[in-house]
């Protein structure tokens, strides 16, 4: 299956170009960073952690959406996901394939990855978060990439697959709660100190993820034939709106209990995250953007003539997507390290090194979303 | 029974170690740094050569390419340049993918009857893992290089350093070490495991298999567990190539039994399968371009043949033709 | 008041069993063949003394006693441990720095302190806490801590990753954002130092504990603002010191269990 | 001998014979001795018994297997002094006591590491004193 | 001789793909009933001039080999060892990977490990170890060599015309390693000591001296083409010409004489015919080159050659400018890979021009022989044909592309692209079972025969189970191909596999589609079947 990949019409053709040129600009810019340092970021002792680490939270979100699909369709025999819960499998295994890259861009010895496994740490969550992202790799990939070709072959899929799919579904929790929990365990950080930043990351991954689903799929019906139909659509679309509300109601909770309560250690970071602190609103500006983005997205959504309405439903998502990215992707990892420990306020913006790195490593995601969905359709198309 | 061929070979690897490790703790010592290895290598060399040319003498009758992707027929119909060439630079591009990339092997499938009909899966991991061995083979004796030149070229050095990038152990793991262990257990588990591959394999199969993999465990050993002394192997190296031989001082019996079957395969390589290597670009279904009907190709041999001429047949049939209406040459 | 009577009987004390031992061949001659021992910035000593050992290492500060302006802790730590000066705030890398007191002890700063301990600067360095975090989270056991309570990096082990300083809830760790070498006005040779890539921290010198000799900061502190000592030792200074009044932790109710214990 | 294909052929083979011989014609079969390890430095020269840690075949195709035993001892265990089989104590330190006696790292180290073409990290952290000197 | 009774198709294909207990060279060579082909007659043999004509049969246990047999066949192993590079380099770089193994229809179809292609190339190269190389004359079996000895041979036999050349093993090799040159050369050896079968040599014989495989003299061609010209005045009421042996023609057009003879060949002969009359092609077809095919490719280099001499022959003869080919497969091989080489050059012809639409057909201009599929295809893609698809709308069809074609070719659009626009049923079979990994129709290389028929069956069941799953899937009822011996094999394995299949030339599609000039309106297709949605219905 893995040569249908390779061949293709001349936009695939382009577009796989395209992607591949980003990813060996990104390469470059890494090979930089290796040379250099991670100097060549905007991180500095304050802001250690940054867009790469920022980038991966969120995509283990996008990866873990794919549960979305996997339960209706498995526990609850929900036929309209049939077409796509491969689609929802491959998404996630190119996204936890992005978040992987990203941790691994994020080292200072990256020579030394293998560390991880040569002295494993149980006490370490990121020890754990290794080990349940790459469990979740295998399980998709095995699944996903069984069924399809058990599809090729029009034969049932074996019977080893179902109990490993069922096992994906505990996983895929797993995966967004683990990465919670490197955050929220850490007792010096009043922003990420918190019970729901669990059930937060995973309201937000089932809001994220199913929107990027319904974009691909829209995007696959617009250009390469293959219709996921409209059942699937408007149900993940609905999947999208509660998680979307619950997303926006867990971080209504938070700013309650900050806000109310008036501990500074915590109420600090929110402000920074929503006001700005003394002048320092850069992340503030975008987060209004995203508040902004959530509540239009979350209209257009509930509303049920918008949400049927494929270009409307496609802006909806499209938001959600956005609003969710510039929260995970942008706010989450900055706020926790804004104010210091010593209270000091430092900026934090990434290079054009950073930035390159990082639509480097979303390159090669998309990538490889591209070279399964390809694969995915061929198939399906045969 | 089949796995006769397995036990054998087995045990030939074994008559090996021990006469390296005979030669290892006697004064013959000398002979497997002095002597065996310009035998050895010279075996190679010229053995190589000698194979090549004995194929080179037969001459290649018809252009037998195997096509395996649309012709170049008409303008407006896409051919494919890599599948089915016609033309050299097609062909060159056919044989690259070939050697370097496995492109046939690519294409692998397995089949099973599944509800009464033959179903068709995609079988890669002999392509992945034939590959893996391949080019890690490659890395390693490019790495090797070191022990043969002074001062030692820096793209060696540079290769050596992205081979070994992760930092695991001291000295360091080459990545190739891993990845050409990797490959070589498959192949042999897969020729153990499989039925049908053990059925149809031979001696020589599994002989080639363990030696390689007898080469790649000794060499890890010396790297890892019972370090040799670089110094005296590169200065027994370097006396190779540079017609000095030196005689060897505190290398172990792991230094030895690696050489020796470093020299085993040198020698064996030209008279086995692993001619695979230079036979690969002498296969005529793989080297001609699919011009056939573009241009003559001569046979240097074309058999003079009696064939039945226009004249006899008609002198044969002439009533029934005429009485048929059908024009002849001759009333 | 100074411990100096105290010490250096101790000192003294470990000296002649120094001389009293039977000198080890391999120190000796290595010490002859290394005329550059004298390099290092401060030496304490002479000659290697019998390593100092403790049950749990301890640290009281007194900011009240530092001169104004004076950072000759940071100085000899510094060229001790040859942390580079950079010279920017992002890739700044420090093992002690100076604090406003607002800063350190935020939650007993009020607008009411008085003027002397408002402004006064505090040094800040590792708490080589109790129960660290930085160690919990460490996913290759990179940085540990030791039974005497020292929390120390293994340099060839670290990857990088950075989740010890987000854990760090005293900002007390530093990442080689780049090659540090350059940085370095004056090499140390008797102490290595760090690669790119590679988080550092102070290592409450145990390097020079190891051959008897007191911290670095605490040595140089020409005003004794520091003492070092074995908490778990009721003679020792720390002990001493703690027994005689408040004492504050940086942040005790993490329940990291800091290990430096500040007097204002 | 008739060879068909014979440009390409011939070609092939000296191409063959070409990259096969590398290190032969590379190196112009000059020989190259192996490089002298010099054990002259003063504080070696000062020495009554010129022995290292270990006996010199372990520490040449071994060194770094003990150097990484001592890392680890010091870093990890605290453990600063070494045991030799002999009996004999050390202090571990690579600068303290491997340079004190080898205090020529480029005739010493060097020159056997680039002949055999090991790249050791040791020095991206540890200080080679005749450099800062 | 009894002909053995083919088990059904649920008993056939219960395939035990487990090796025997027994190592392969100590497994005996049974001639099961219907898994082999009837020994070549005595006259036949005589008519080529073929070694050891004789009255035997290959279940016999005396085959009547001449004294020195073993002699003739080494000696006939290193002269061709010496004359083909492929055959000595594909006796030495194997290194039986098995990649091979299970891509052999007759593999697939029998489980039998002799039919794995590395194996059956092992029966060659054990004997050429031994005989050959030093390691082998050594060592023996342990370097994998055995002596020549009459069970030998007979496995030979057995697995050598167990083979039908169709190249599929090749496409997989990482070394191109082609099977079908391994059979060729072990049935060249075979046909030394006279071990041929007679559904090879017969043909063969009939088309040396008749010109055509099935023996029909000059007056049988003219009558069945115009009996033909008559089926297609009654269907489309258009009168089309029968040039026959022309001189002046344009164009000399060949075709294998299963498109005269026998259905469902015949309905693409007419297909040919109804095309050229509507474009006006001044061609001609000839009694004496009146054979495409080729039974030579299954004889011997020699024969190919005798056989195939014919056809630039009579193009000098008639004085035409280039040469036109119909629908055939291993014609194609032929003419394709060896005609040129063995008796040309064709300077006596002209570079092939498309008289319609002008095209000149690059790809041919030194063998000046056009393949039928380009020329129509070329002739649609210019505009010059109507065509109404929906005349075949009774149809859904799919198309096999047949094995040479396909992997000596390189010929897998220009048919489709006919077929696209002759009807509007169009549906793939599975992409493993296509073009260049095409499955045999388990009759090629002369093993059509009825008395192998379990074996054809066993062969040809991959093939026929790709159509059933597109029967199953998009009602699949035409199977189109672009070779003779598919059309007279595949009707059988249709029959017995996926009944209510039919098989069908490109080219009757077409004609079916095609809208000449003056034509009745119609009411039936070629095959006298009534046209359009009444028989879709049924279909369906």
């Amino acid at each position: 299956m893995l040569e249908k990949a390779l061949k293709g019409s001349r936009g695939y053709g382009i577009w796989v170009a395209f992607l591949l040129l980003l990813v060996a600009v990104g390469f470059f810019f890494y090979l930089r960073q290796l040379d250099y340092g991670l100097g060549i970021t905007g991180l500095s002792r304050d802001v250690s952690w940054g867009l790469y680490i920022a980038q991966f939270t969120f995509l283990v979100g996008i990866a873990a959406s794919a549960v979305m699909l996997v339960l209706p369709y498995y526990l609850h025999d929900f036929k309209a996901f049939g077409r796509i819960t491969i689609l929802g499998e491959f998404l996630a295994v190119s996204a936890v394939i992005m978040c992987v890259t990203f941790v691994f861009v994020d080292l200072g010895r990256p020579d030394r990855a293998v560390n991880l496994l040569l002295y494993p740490s149980p006490r370490s969550v990121l020890f754990w978060d290794v080990i349940v992202l790459n469990g979740y790799l295998l399980l998709n990939i095995v699944t996903g990439w069984t069924v399809l070709e058990s599809d090729k072959k029009g034969i049932p899929p074996p019977a080893w697959v179902k109990p490993l799919i069922y096992l994906s579904i505990p996983w895929a929790v797993s995966i967004h709660t683990v990465t919670a929990f490197i955050y929220s365990g850490l007792p010096g950080r009043g922003f990420w100190l918190t019970a729901i930043m669990a059930p937060r990351f995973l309201a937000s991954a089932f809001a994220s993820g199913p929107a990027l689903l319904i974009l691909f799929c829209l995007i696959l019906k617009r250009f390469c034939r293959f219709d996921a139909g409209e059942k699937a659509i408007q149900t993940l679309a609905k999947i999208v709106t509660y998680a979307l509300a619950t997303s926006i109601f867990f971080v209504m909770v938070e700013i309650f209990t900050v806000f109310y309560s008036q501990v500074p250690g915590h109420m600090h970071h929110l402000t920074y995250l929503f006001a700005g602190l003394e002048g320092h609103n850069t992340i503030a500006r975008w987060m209004t953007v995203s508040a902004f983005t959530a509540l239009i997205s979350l209209v257009l959504l509930i509303i049920p003539r918008t949400r049927k309405n494929e270009s409307l439903l496609a802006l909806a998502c499209f938001g959600v997507f956005l609003s969710l990215w510039i929260e995970k992707g942008l706010g989450l990892v900055v706020t926790g390290f804004v104010p210091s420990p010593l209270e000091a306020i430092p900026d934090y913006s990434p290079t054009g090194a950073e930035v390159a790195i990082t639509v480097g490593v979303w390159a090669l995601g998309l990538l490889l979303v591209t070279m399964f969905y390809k694969i995915f359709v061929s198939v399906r198309n045969e | 029974m089949e796995i006769m061929n397995l036990l054998t070979s087995l045990i030939a690897i074994m008559i090996l170690t021990l006469s390296a490790l005979g030669f290892a703790f006697t004064p013959l010592s000398f002979l497997l740094t002095t002597v065996l290895p310009y035998v050895a290598f010279a075996t190679f060399l010229a053995g190589f050569t000698y194979r090549i040319l004995s194929w080179a003498r037969v001459p290649v009758p018809f252009r037998i390419t195997t096509t395996c992707g649309q012709q170049a027929s008409l303008p407006w119909i896409k051919n494919s340049p890599l599948e089915s060439p016609s033309n050299v630079w097609g062909v060159i591009g056919r044989m690259a993918l070939e050697v370097f990339l496995f492109r046939s092997l690519f294409r692998n499938t397995d089949v099973v009857i599944v509800g009464q009909r033959p179903v068709y899966g995609s079988a890669k991991w002999l392509w992945f893992f034939g590959l893996l061995f391949h080019w890690s083979l490659l890395t390693i004796v490019l790495r090797h290089l070191r022990f043969f030149i002074e001062p030692i070229a820096p793209w060696i050095n540079g290769l050596s350093a992205i081979d070994g990038f992760f930092e695991i152990g001291v000295p360091t793991l080459y990545l190739s070490d891993v990845a050409v262990l990797t490959g070589l257990t498959f192949l042999f588990l897969r020729r153990v495991v499989a039925p049908q591959i053990r059925y149809i394999s031979l001696f020589a199969d599994y002989f080639a298999l363990l030696l390689l993999l007898g080469i790649v465990t000794t060499g890890l050993l010396m790297r890892h567990f019972f370090p040799a002394d670089l110094l005296h192997v590169k200065n027994l190296a370097l006396g190779w190539v540079t017609f000095a031989p030196a005689l060897p001082k505190e290398a172990g019996p792991v230094f030895y039994i690696h050489l020796c079957f470093v020299f085993t395969l040198m020698a064996w390589f030209p008279f086995s399968k692993l001619m695979h290597m230079g036979g690969i670009f002498l296969s005529p279904t793989r080297n001609l371009a699919n011009d056939n009907r573009m241009k003559r190709h001569l046979n240097p041999w074309n058999a003079p043949v009696k064939v039945h001429t226009y004249e006899e047949y008609e002198d044969e049939f002439r009533e029934k033709m005429k009485l048929a209406g059908l024009p002849l040459e001759k009333e | 008041m100074a411990p100096t009577r105290r010490e250096f009987l101790q000192m003294a004390g470990f000296s002649a069993i120094g001389l009293a031992l039977p000198v080890l061949p391999s120190l000796a001659w290595a010490r002859t063949g290394a005329p550059a021992a004298g390099v290092s910035a401060y030496p304490a000593a002479p000659g290697p003394l019998p390593a100092r050992k403790a049950k749990r290492w301890a640290m009281t500060v007194k900011p009240g006693k530092c001169r104004a302006g004076c950072t000759d802790c940071i100085t000899a730590c510094h060229l001790e441990h040859n942390v580079p000066a950079i010279g920017n705030p992002k890739d700044d890398v420090h093992w002690i720095g100076l604090q406003k007191v607002g800063h350190v002890f935020p939650a007993e700063a009020h607008p009411r302190l008085p003027d002397t301990i408002r402004g006064l600067s505090v040094p800040v360095l590792c708490n080589h806490c109790e129960n660290p975090p930085c160690v919990r989270v460490c996913p290759t056991q990179a940085t540990f801590r030791r039974p005497d309570g020292i929390v120390v990096m293994d340099y060839h082990r670290c990857i990088g990753c950075r989740f010890c300083m987000a854990a760090c809830p005293y900002g007390s760790r530093s990442m080689n954002w780049r090659d540090p070498r350059p940085f370095i006005r004056k090499i140390n040779q008797d102490f290595p130092t760090r690669t790119r890539g590679v988080v550092e921290k102070c290592n409450f010198c145990e390097e020079r504990l190891a051959r008897g000799i007191l911290p670095a900061c605490v040595v140089a502190c020409k005003e004794k603002a520091m003492a070092f000592g074995d908490l778990e030792d009721p003679c020792s200074e720390v002990r001493l010191t703690l027994d005689r009044g408040l004492s504050l932790r940086r942040r005790p109710e993490l329940g990291t269990g800091p290990q430096i214990y500040y007097i204002l | 001998m008739r060879l068909y294909n014979r440009g390409m052929i011939i070609a092939g083979i000296v191409v063959f014979l070409i990259v096969t011989t590398f290190p032969f014609w590379y190196g112009r079969g000059k020989a190259v001795p192996p490089p002298d390890l010099k054990l002259d430095t003063p504080a070696i020269l000062g020495l009554k018994e010129k022995r290292c840690v270990e006996p010199a075949s372990y520490m040449r195709s071994s060194h770094m297997k003990l150097l990484v035993t001592w890392r680890d001892d010091v870093v990890r265990e605290g453990k600063r002094t070494y045991t030799a089989t002999d009996g004999r104590l050390h202090e571990i330190s690579l600068t303290g006591s491997c340079l004190a006696c080898h205090s020529n790292k480029k005739q010493f180290c060097d020159r056997c590491h680039d002949y055999s073409g090991a790249k050791p990290a040791c020095w991206s952290c540890h200080i080679i004193p005749e450099e800062v000197r | 001789m009894a002909s053995a009774k083919t088990p059904k198709p649920d008993e056939l294909i219960a395939i035990r793909y487990a090796p025997p207990e027994t190592p392969w060279m100590e497994t005996p060579t049974v001639f099961r009933p219907g898994t082999w082909s009837y020994s070549g007659t005595a006259k036949s043999l005589t008519t080529l001039g073929l070694p050891n004509p004789r009255a035997w049969q290959p279940s016999d246990e005396d085959w009547k080999l001449p004294e020195n047999w073993q002699e003739i066949i080494l000696e006939g192993f290193r002269e061709r060892l010496e004359k083909h590079r492929s055959f000595r380099l594909f006796m030495d770089i194997c290194v039986r990977c098995g990649a091979c193994a299970d891509k052999c229809h007759f593999y697939i179809g029998t489980g039998d490990p002799k039919n794995m292609p590395v194996l059956r190339a092992e029966l060659l190269r054990s004997v050429y170890r031994r005989y050959f190389t030093e390691s082998g004359k050594r060592f023996g079996k342990l370097a994998g060599a055995r002596d020549l000895t009459i069970d030998v041979l007979k496995e030979w036999f057995y697995y050598f015309y167990q083979c039908t050349e169709c190249r599929r093993c090749s496409v997989f090799c990482p070394y191109g390693i082609d099977q079908a040159e391994i059979t060729m050369m072990g049935r060249e050896l075979l046909n030394l000591v006279g071990c041929n079968i007679n559904w090879v040599t017969e043909p063969a014989a009939n088309c040396f001296r008749t010109g055509n495989h099935l023996g029909i003299q000059p007056g049988g061609v003219k009558d069945m083409l115009e009996f033909m010209a008559e089926d297609i005045e009654d269907r489309t009421g258009v009168k089309v010409d029968v040039p026959l042996n022309k001189k002046g023609a344009d164009i000399l057009f060949v075709t294998p004489s299963g498109d005269y003879f026998a259905d469902p060949g015949t309905y693409t002969c007419m297909g040919y015919m109804m095309l050229f009359h509507e474009i006006g092609l001044n061609y001609t077809f000839s009694t004496y080159a009146s054979e495409g095919g080729n039974f030579g490719l299954f004889t011997s280099h020699e024969m190919i050659k005798r056989l195939n001499a014919k056809i630039y022959a009579e193009a000098k003869r008639l004085g035409v400018k280039w040469i036109l080919g119909g629908e055939c497969g291993h014609m194609w091989r032929v003419l394709h890979q060896y005609m040129e080489t063995m008796n040309g050059p064709a300077d006596f012809l002209e570079e092939p021009v498309s008289p319609i639409t002008g095209t000149r057909f690059e790809n041919a201009r030194s063998t000046k022989m056009v393949h039928i599929a380009e020329f129509t295809a070329d002739l649609i893609r210019n505009g010059k044909l109507k065509l109404d698809p929906s005349r075949n709308d009774a149809y859904r069809v799919t198309f096999h592309d047949s094995c040479n074609p396909a992997r000596a070719m390189g010929l897998f659009e220009e048919p489709r692209y006919i077929i696209q626009h002759a009807c509007n049923h169009f549906h793939e079979m599975a992409e493993d079972t296509i073009r260049e990994k095409t499955l045999c129709c388990g009759g090629g290389a002369g093993l059509g025969n009825d008395e192998n028929m379990e074996m054809r069956m066993r062969g040809g069941m991959p093939r026929a189970m790709a159509v059933k799953q597109v029967k199953e899937k998009h009602g699949v009822n035409r199977l189109a191909c672009i070779c003779a011996i598919d059309r007279a094999t595949l009707t059988s394995l249709m029959d017995y596999w996926v009944p209510g299949v039919t098989v069908t030339g490109v080219h009757e599609l077409l004609a079916n589609a095609l809208i000449m000039k003056g034509e009745k309106e119609r009411t039936t297709d070629l095959r006298g079947e009534p046209l359009e949605g009444k028989a879709a219905d049924e279909t369906l």
